[in-house]
């Protein structure tokens, strides 16, 4: 099984030289896209039948990596699912590119990245030592590195390339001290050695805030969130998929494996943490998507949202586990996993519809958008799935990983501590704001983009896009409608994963009737996708059915109203911004420190009366800003060190002779 | 009981000490020159004094070096060159001769306790002459670092490593003491001739200096 | 008498030297002078194979073998890329052919030089090879006579002579420290002889020398804050000689101080060397990662980078241990390839945009394909990103020592990353963006630059068994 | 046999829902009417308009789009399934486990998103504001629904309306602090779910004052139909939510009597009286307020209902 796995990874890596070699063939796009999906399929169908058959962990030692270690390579149910993600997500992506990466003016900067980058991934999650782990996770970063700055000659992707490699190496080095200090200093870096290591309760939970940051920061945790935003637009679309989609849910697998597998028995008090950064994470990056004109910037902020979902539920499983509470352990980790599997669905999804609009429009700013529903009509079919599904709308996928979510947050007032008692409502809360939050934010994205009036020339010109690019949505779309109606399946796929980390695990949900979940038991709570579904259709059926008979079924067209003042103009719709006002103005001041300055022309002038709304990323200004500064202003003052004759730079010789010196007397 | 020799070695050595103050307070060139050509005869006449002491012949080649070519033909040549340059009668010291006789002072306290807590084991003579050397050593140095011009800079870096030929005299038996001395004076030939080759004088200018460093990260 | 391996390591250099101080014409020369670096590194190679013995004045264990090898390796391929170098600097004229044959000659001085100080058996001797290795590159870095070169050349030959005497002075005291014990003569400055006796040397004299060859030697490593001549250096020589200033000459002077790290290290009396060491390497590390910010010269910016991973390496020794032991010497490995085949690049780069401003070159990966993403596997090397050796290197480093020093392994750690983000600022500029400059097609030989990284990057990812035991035992030498 | 009755009950349920939802309005409107001391419209006229309504072409904006079209059907199918899970009469009814309260809230969810969605569709600048609001409300609204539900959920230890109906109905309730919060947050939330005065106007037609009309002010004829349908489905929901929950007498336990269904129907139709009569005079009683002024009044039940989940956390005896 690994073996043929690890045969999967290499056959990846081996597409890049090969890609190297074509670039410059127009077709390459084909073999090397083409070759991706066929790999990452294969990988895709390993790892499902390692989810479902699942057998004991096979392992293989390699002898690469650290010499005396060699690379320790493993596959249990944790590692299996997060394969299915990975590849899942990268056949998407590269059925998608089939046809999006003939768009691609430079694919030589793309192609021969795109494959190490998958193959990286799953590198990431079958590693078994820390020394492959963290090469593979920096080696991750590096390859997408290299994916986000493959349009090079916008400045602002150099910066975003910048902003990212920086917070990757910070998020590396992180975890190489937090492996640091579980593996001791004698190199215990086997996770195996780790896992038997009895660590002291101090030392575990700097492990685990350590980990917090290292996973976090490539995850997108609020406040290490900075890189996400700017990084993930930036690449080419599938690529931004791949990132949003998958990499941060490798990132979560990081956290996952070691907070969960490695370090043994968590503390209560690291919950708490956990859920504080879960929470907030959540609602500010949904917040920032309400304020962002960027489309795919928009798709990359509710990314973080959904990160910080997730991590609130990992919080709540570490509480419940540290109590021992471990059915309500596994329903948190079960509605994290699932919204893991359910996040890399509709995210990825949504990235390509992004794609498509910007290959079809040429850009991504919505205030220039609209109207394309009736110009792409399937491209905003799929999307509109995603957005729905996205919101967290029954009886689409999103819905039940949230559910799940609520029913653990539910069980949490057995769990004995104050802390947490004040704490979970606390975040049950965000989680509630955010989750209608990102309903609006979706309404904005989709209402902006598709519906309406075409902003701009391009808008109207755009075409539908190609039959490659729409068989991988629909291929997303159907998967998150399937996951929607047909949630038991997926829960029992994930019973063996919870129950490896936690001990526990939820009743077999595909034995009751119609298929419907039930977490605990039936009458505590249920719900069941399948009939809301078939509900919702056959009555809307059935009523369209019956007025179009029984009453009229004629349409006439005629202007839309607009008080009387019909006008000619698009720009009288409600734009990206505007309709993001009111929440702005309700939460706004707070989170962005907003100020909106109108200025009104006097009476009888002409002048345009004007708006100005200023928004400040106060986390970049008080957060990532000084620290740049700092580092401008220290390389500034050493730099005088530069300019200094040869008698100071003697003196500085004679002054460390002398201290040395000094030392050297006044030793004991 | 060699105390009389090891009275006179400690007394050359001392008193090689003493001209390092010296050549401190000096603040024109020209008597900075004199200052050295003494500074290298008290060395040779210590050299010599060692070989006699640990009749070691050999080391009587290094007195002869330091005193021909320390003592005579160095303090010439960068005569010729300061009269060249015309800086003969310049005041060119960083700081005040008093700021740097203290400095000097402080230095001498430091060598003696580093080396007298140091040389518990080893033999008297060679612990004072180690003391003192590293005196000299040091004292060189500082002439080197609160001296703005090249020649006196020379002067102190020479000074430096008459302290070293003190010391590997001063440790019995060491081999080489003559190959180094050697290689030192073609290492200071170097130098005095790159100060004569290349006008170094105003390549040492504080100014100038970073001038220069600006220009070259500047431009280009 | 039979003139062994050892020998040979340096009878070929010093004749080479000889025959091409005398040869005309540089496509013969330069070709000569490879051929000469080829066989000294062979016999080198053989050094392995035929284990020859250490005798009074040369000695050869684990430890010198990995550097003699590494030291006649960069020297090979150096002189392959300075043969397509300095031909390219004959066409344009900047460089006469009899400062091409002076080059060559001291090119192999120089390798003899450092030959010997590695396998010098003698304190001694290893001081007077090392102070000759200066004075070849102080001439070196002079040789294109311009106003900054020059500048740069007495910079180095003051710092480096006041350097030399502190060194000599420890070496004195070292000797002092060994008489009583060993009796006068020059067995008190045989390594061999100096190991066995080290337990009963006068530990406060030990420590005193150990002050004094920290600075003379740790003047050549470029430790901050004696680092002031090698930025300069670096960028004002040849480029092949920053190559071998980078890639060997700092490792000669590190192979002394671990040569004297070792002698303390047998006298429990004496103090730790260790926390000097640690002291003066994150100095240097965290100075010269700051310093790489406001660098306009390509060259210059590079040897600062020098300076920092030097900090690493001495950081590493001095935490001393198995593995952080390891660490210091596969890192001094990877980052003496990997910083030659930088400066091999560096070096075309120059040539064809005609400047080292940094400002000047831009989207190198456009124009010059080859050059520009090796340029960015160097860098990426440099870095310590995967999957390069430097990455596996710091790895070890860290991670086996923040359990024992967290602090100061967090300054480390930060050390490392402002590096890096100086560096991928610099790169951005360089390698991508609009393109800037001359667009001529580079005529340039690779194979060096790229022999290098696939090294590093075979490293990173799998190191023979024999080079791992190697160092290992070295290692446990290192204590 | 007994399943055939259990599907005849949930069909009973759902015409029930659908046939009350329009005369509840209507009685709203009526009492309203009598309160201004107006005639007033009367007992039928919502079937009446809705009849005509039905009748009547539909009238497209220029460039609506097949969302346009479909969104009424979704809405309306929504709303009406989400009526049709609430207990009204009789608990445990056969598909009352399809959906627990935080699905049905989030079906109820998915209508608005759409007609969200409807207001964007025409390109106008009043759908924009209808649905920039209702969206705005919504994100405050929702949070403090969920909240609500949690408070309710932790008492009775579970979110199956069924299960929380008998368990409000027993004895073991009590009074409770936090039930008081949840039902005045409960009653703040409906009112805005509902774009009831003080927080919208379901009669006016200035179009910047309102939210829900201008939102669906592009619709005309079959589709208008639907979504007000859709709109009094809506108000009836949360009138029996509010019914079950805190007034579960009468609901007649999953038995098949005639008897006990009687008397819940009864009873089911005497809470809809008061509860409307209550709304009718709570309407009349005040003023509506500014928008900006909507986010505080909803805060307000935000708070109050975590305030309530708060308490229940702290202790079980709140």
């Amino acid at each position: 099984m690994i073996s043929i796995a690890l045969f999967g990874v290499l056959a990846l890596v081996a597409i890049a030289p090969i890609a190297v070699a074509t670039s410059a063939s127009p077709n390459a796009t084909g073999i090397v896209y083409g070759a991706c999906l066929i790999v990452t399929l294969i990988l895709f169908l390993i790892a499902l039948e390692i989810l479902f058959a699942h057998p004991a962990a096979s392992t293989v030692v390699l002898p690469l990596g650290l010499p005396w270690l060699g690379a320790h390579f493993r596959i249990d149910p944790l590692a299996a699912f997060f394969l299915v993600v990975v590849n899942l997500g990268g056949a998407a992506a590269s059925l998608f590119a089939l046809g999006y990466g003939r768009h691609e003016d430079s694919p030589q900067r793309v192609l021969p990245f795109f494959p190490v980058y998958l193959a990286t991934m799953n590198l990431v999650v079958l590693a078994d030592d820390a020394f492959t782990f963290l090469v593979s996770w920096e080696f991750m970063s590096l390859s997408s590195w290299a994916l986000v700055i493959a349009h090079h000659r916008v400045q602002e992707n150099m910066r975003a390339g910048y902003v990212y490699l920086l917070m990757a190496g910070f998020g590396t080095l992180t975890l190489l001290l937090a492996f640091g200090l579980m593996a001791g200093g004698d190199g215990g870096y086997a996770f195996d050695a780790i896992r038997t290591s009895h660590l002291t309760i101090g030392t575990s939970a700097l492990v685990l805030i350590l980990v917090l940051i290292g996973a976090g920061s490539k995850a997108g945790l609020v406040p290490l969130h900075a890189w996400l935003p700017l990084a993930h637009p930036a690449a080419p679309s599938h690529v931004s998929a791949l990132m949003s989609g998958v990499m941060t849910k490798v990132a979560v697998y990081g956290f996952i494996r070691i907070a969960f597998d490695l370090i043994g028995q968590p503390q209560w008090w690291w919950s708490l943490v956990v859920l504080a950064v879960g929470g907030v994470t959540a609602v500010m990056g949904v917040l920032y998507a309400l304020m962002q004109r960027d489309l795919k910037r928009v798709l990359a902020y509710s990314t973080i949202e959904n990160i910080g979902l997730i991590f609130a539920s990992l919080g709540l499983a570490l509480a419940f586990k540290a109590y021992g509470m471990n059915v309500a352990a596994a329903l948190a980790l079960t509605a994290a996993l699932l919204h893991v599997f359910n996040h890399s669905l509709f995210k990825s999804l949504l990235f390509f519809g992004a794609g498509s609009v910007q290959s079809a429009t040429g850009t991504r700013d919505m205030e220039q958008l609209g109207g394309l529903i009736h110009r792409m009509p399937q491209t905003a079919f799929v999307f509109l799935i995603g957005c729905t599904a996205i919101s967290a709308l029954p009886p689409l996928n999103g819905f039940v990983s949230e559910w799940l979510t609520f029913q653990a947050i539910l069980l949490s007032p057995q769990l004995p501590s104050w802390g947490l008692k004040l704490m979970v409502p606390a975040v049950g809360a965000l989680l509630a704001l955010s989750a209608a939050l990102a309903g609006a934010c979706f309404v904005r994205a989709f209402g902006i983009t598709f519906l309406g009036r075409p902003r701009s020339p391009e808008a109207e010109a755009a075409q539908e896009t190609d039959t490659n690019s729409l068989a991988a949505m629909y291929a997303l779309a159907g998967a998150c409608l399937i996951a929607g109606i047909l949630p038991g399946i997926f829960i029992d796929a994930l019973a063996p994963v919870v129950q490896s980390l936690t001990d526990g695990r939820l009743p077999v949900q595909t034995g009751g009737q119609w298929l419907s979940i039930v977490p605990i038991a039936e009458s505590r709570s249920s719900y069941n996708g399948l009939l809301v579904f078939a509900f919702m259709f056959i009555t809307g059926m059935v009523t369209a059915f019956a007025i179009h008979r029984l009453a009229s079924d004629k349409i006439r067209r005629g202007p839309a109203w607009g008080c009387g003042y019909p006008d000619a103009s698009t720009l009288t719709q409600y734009s990206a911004s505007s309709f993001a006002q009111p929440i702005r103005r309700v939460f706004g001041s707070v989170v962005f420190g907003a100020r909106e300055t109108g200025e009104m022309p006097k009476p009888g002038s002409i002048a345009p009366a004007r708006l100005t709304v200023r928004l400040r990323d106060l986390i970049w200004d008080y957060a990532y800003a000084p620290i740049a500064n700092a580092v401008g202003v220290i390389a500034e003052r050493l730099n005088y060190l530069q300019f200094l004759t040869i008698r100071s730079y003697l003196s500085l010789v004679f002054g460390a002779l002398v201290i040395l010196l000094t030392v050297l007397a006044t030793w004991p | 009981m060699h105390s009389i020799t090891f009275d006179i070695a400690h007394m050359l050595a001392g008193s090689l000490v003493l001209v390092s103050f010296l050549q401190l307070y000096q603040d024109r060139l020209s008597a900075l020159l004199n200052m050295f050509a003494l500074h290298a005869f008290v060395l040779a006449a210590s050299v010599a004094w060692q070989a006699y002491a640990q009749d070691a012949p050999h080391l009587y080649i290094t007195a002869v070096i330091a005193l021909i070519f320390k003592a005579i033909v160095i303090p010439l040549a960068l005569r010729r060159i300061v009269i060249k340059l015309g800086i003969h009668r310049e005041i060119e010291n960083v700081f005040g001769v008093g700021l740097a006789m203290l400095l000097g002072i402080g230095l001498v306290a430091l060598s003696m306790v580093v080396m007298l807590r140091v040389t518990s084991g080893a033999d008297p003579l060679a612990r004072e002459d180690l003391a003192f050397a590293l005196a000299v050593v040091l004292l060189g140095l500082l002439m080197m670092v609160t001296r703005r011009n090249a020649v006196s800079q020379v002067v102190g870096f020479m000074s430096l490593e008459n302290g070293l030929v003190l010391a590997a005299t001063g440790a019995k038996g060491m081999p080489l003491v003559v190959e180094i001395s050697i290689a030192f004076s073609v290492l200071i030939a170097f130098i005095v001739i790159g100060i004569f080759l290349f006008r170094i004088r105003e390549r040492f200018d504080t100014v100038d200096m970073q001038a220069m460093d600006r220009f070259r990260e500047e431009q280009r | 008498m039979s003139i062994g391996a050892l020998e040979g390591v340096l009878l070929i250099p010093a004749l080479s030297a000889a025959l091409l101080a005398v040869l005309p014409g540089y496509k013969l020369t330069s070709r000569l002078n490879m051929a000469a670096a080829f066989f000294t590194f062979a016999i080198a190679v053989s050094l392995f194979i035929v284990e020859p013995a250490s005798g009074r004045y040369l000695l050869v264990d684990d430890l010198n073998k990995v550097f003699i090898v590494l030291t006649t390796f960069v020297a090979f391929t150096t002189s392959a890329f300075s043969a397509s170098y300095i031909g390219h600097e004959i066409e344009t004229g900047r460089l006469k052919p009899a400062h091409v044959r002076f080059y060559h000659a001291m090119y192999q001085v120089l390798m003899f030089a450092m030959n010997l100080a590695l396998t010098a058996n003698n304190i001694g001797l290893m001081w007077v090879a090392i102070e000759l290795a200066t004075l070849t590159t102080v001439l070196m870095v002079g040789l294109y006579r311009t106003h900054e070169a020059l500048e740069a050349a007495w910079k180095y030959f003051i710092l480096g002579s006041v350097g030399i005497a502190l060194a000599l002075f420890g070496t004195i005291l070292i000797y002092m420290a060994a008489q009583p014990v060993i009796g006068e003569g020059p067995d008190a400055m045989v390594w061999t002889i100096l190991m066995t006796q080290a337990a009963r040397f006068d530990p406060d004299l030990l420590n005193v020398a150990f002050v004094f060859l920290l600075l003379g030697y740790g003047t050549k490593v470029g430790l901050a804050p004696l680092h002031a001549w090698l930025p300069d250096a670096h960028a004002e020589g040849p480029t092949p000689i920053s190559a071998v200033l980078s890639g060997l000459l700092l490792n000669v002077a590190l192979y002394a101080l671990l040569r004297f790290k070792m002698l303390l290290a047998l006298n429990p009396a004496s103090i730790a060397p260790g926390p000097l060491m640690v002291t003066m390497g994150l100095i240097s590390a965290v100075f010269a990662a700051f310093m790489l910010y406001k660098r306009r010269d390509i060259k210059r910016m590079f040897a600062y980078s020098s300076i920092e991973h030097m900090g690493i390496i001495v950081f590493a020794f001095g935490m001393g241990g198995p593995l952080a032991n390891f660490a210091g010497l596969l890192h001094m490995t990877m980052h003496s390839l990997t910083k030659s085949a930088i400066f091999f690049a560096v070096g075309h780069i120059a040539q064809i945009k005609g400047t080292q401003r940094i400002a000047d070159i831009s989207g190198l990966t456009v124009t010059h394909p080859v050059l520009g993403w090796g340029l960015v596997a160097g860098v990426v090397a440099i870095a310590g990103l995967p999957p390069m050796g430097i990455f596996m290197s710091e790895f070890l480093v860290v991670s086996s020592t923040f359990a024992r020093a967290p602090y100061l392994v967090v300054i480390l750690v930060i050390a490392i990353l402002v590096a890096l983000g100086a560096l991928f600022l610099k790169l951005n500029t360089i390698a991508f963006g609009e393109p800037r400059g001359s667009t001529a097609p580079a005529q340039a030989s690779y194979v060096p630059m790229f022999a290098h990284l696939a090294i590093v990057f075979a490293a990173g990812i799998y190191m023979p068994e024999a080079l791992v035991t190697g160092f290992q035992n070295v290692a446990r030498l290192l204590g | 046999m007994a399943v055939i009755a259990d599907f005849a009950l949930q069909g009973a349920q759902m015409l029930l829902v659908l046939l009350m939802a329009p005369l509840l309005t209507g009685f709203v409107r009526k009492v309203k009417a009598r309160l201004l001391s107006r005639q007033g419209p009367p007992l039928l006229q919502p079937y009446r308009d809705l009849f005509k309504l039905m009748r009547k072409d539909v009238v497209l904006a220029s460039n609506a789009s097949w969302l346009f079209r479909i969104i009424p059907y979704l809405v309306f199918a929504a709303t009406w399934v989400a009526a049709s899970l609430i207990p009204t009469f009789r608990s445990g009814l056969l598909f009352s486990w399809t959906a627990d309260l935080i699905a049905i809230i989030a079906v109820l969810g998915s209508a608005r998103f759409f007609l969200a969605l409807a207001g964007l569709d025409a390109g106008t600048s009043f759908g924009g504001i209808g649905s920039s609001r209702e969206v705005m409300i919504a994100s405050l609204a929702e949070p403090a629904m969920l909240m609500i539900v949690f408070a309710i959920a932790l008492i009775a230890g579970s979110t199956q309306l069924s299960t929380m109906a008998a368990f409000m109905n027993s004895a073991d309730v009590g009074l409770r602090v936090s039930l008081g919060l949840a039902l005045i947050a409960l009653i703040i939330v409906a009112v805005a779910e509902n774009a009831r005065i003080p927080v919208d106007n379901p009669a006016t037609h200035l179009e910047l004052t309102m939210v829900h009309e201008a939102m669906v002010l592009e619709y005309s004829g079959r589709h208008l139909a639907l979504i007000e349908l859709a709109a009094s489905l809506k108000l009836l929901l949360y009138v029996s939510l509010i019914a079950c929950l805190f007034a579960p007498w009468g609901i007649s336990s999953p038995v098949i009597a005639p008897l006990p269904l009687l008397i819940g129907i009864a009873a089911y139709i005497g809470k809809l009286a008061v509860l409307g009569f209550l709304l009718a005079v709570f309407e009349t009683s005040i003023a509506k307020m500014r928008v900006f002024r909507v986010p505080e009044f909803l805060g307000a039940a935000l708070m109050l209902a975590l305030l309530a989940t708060l308490l229940r956390f702290v202790s079980g005896s709140f």
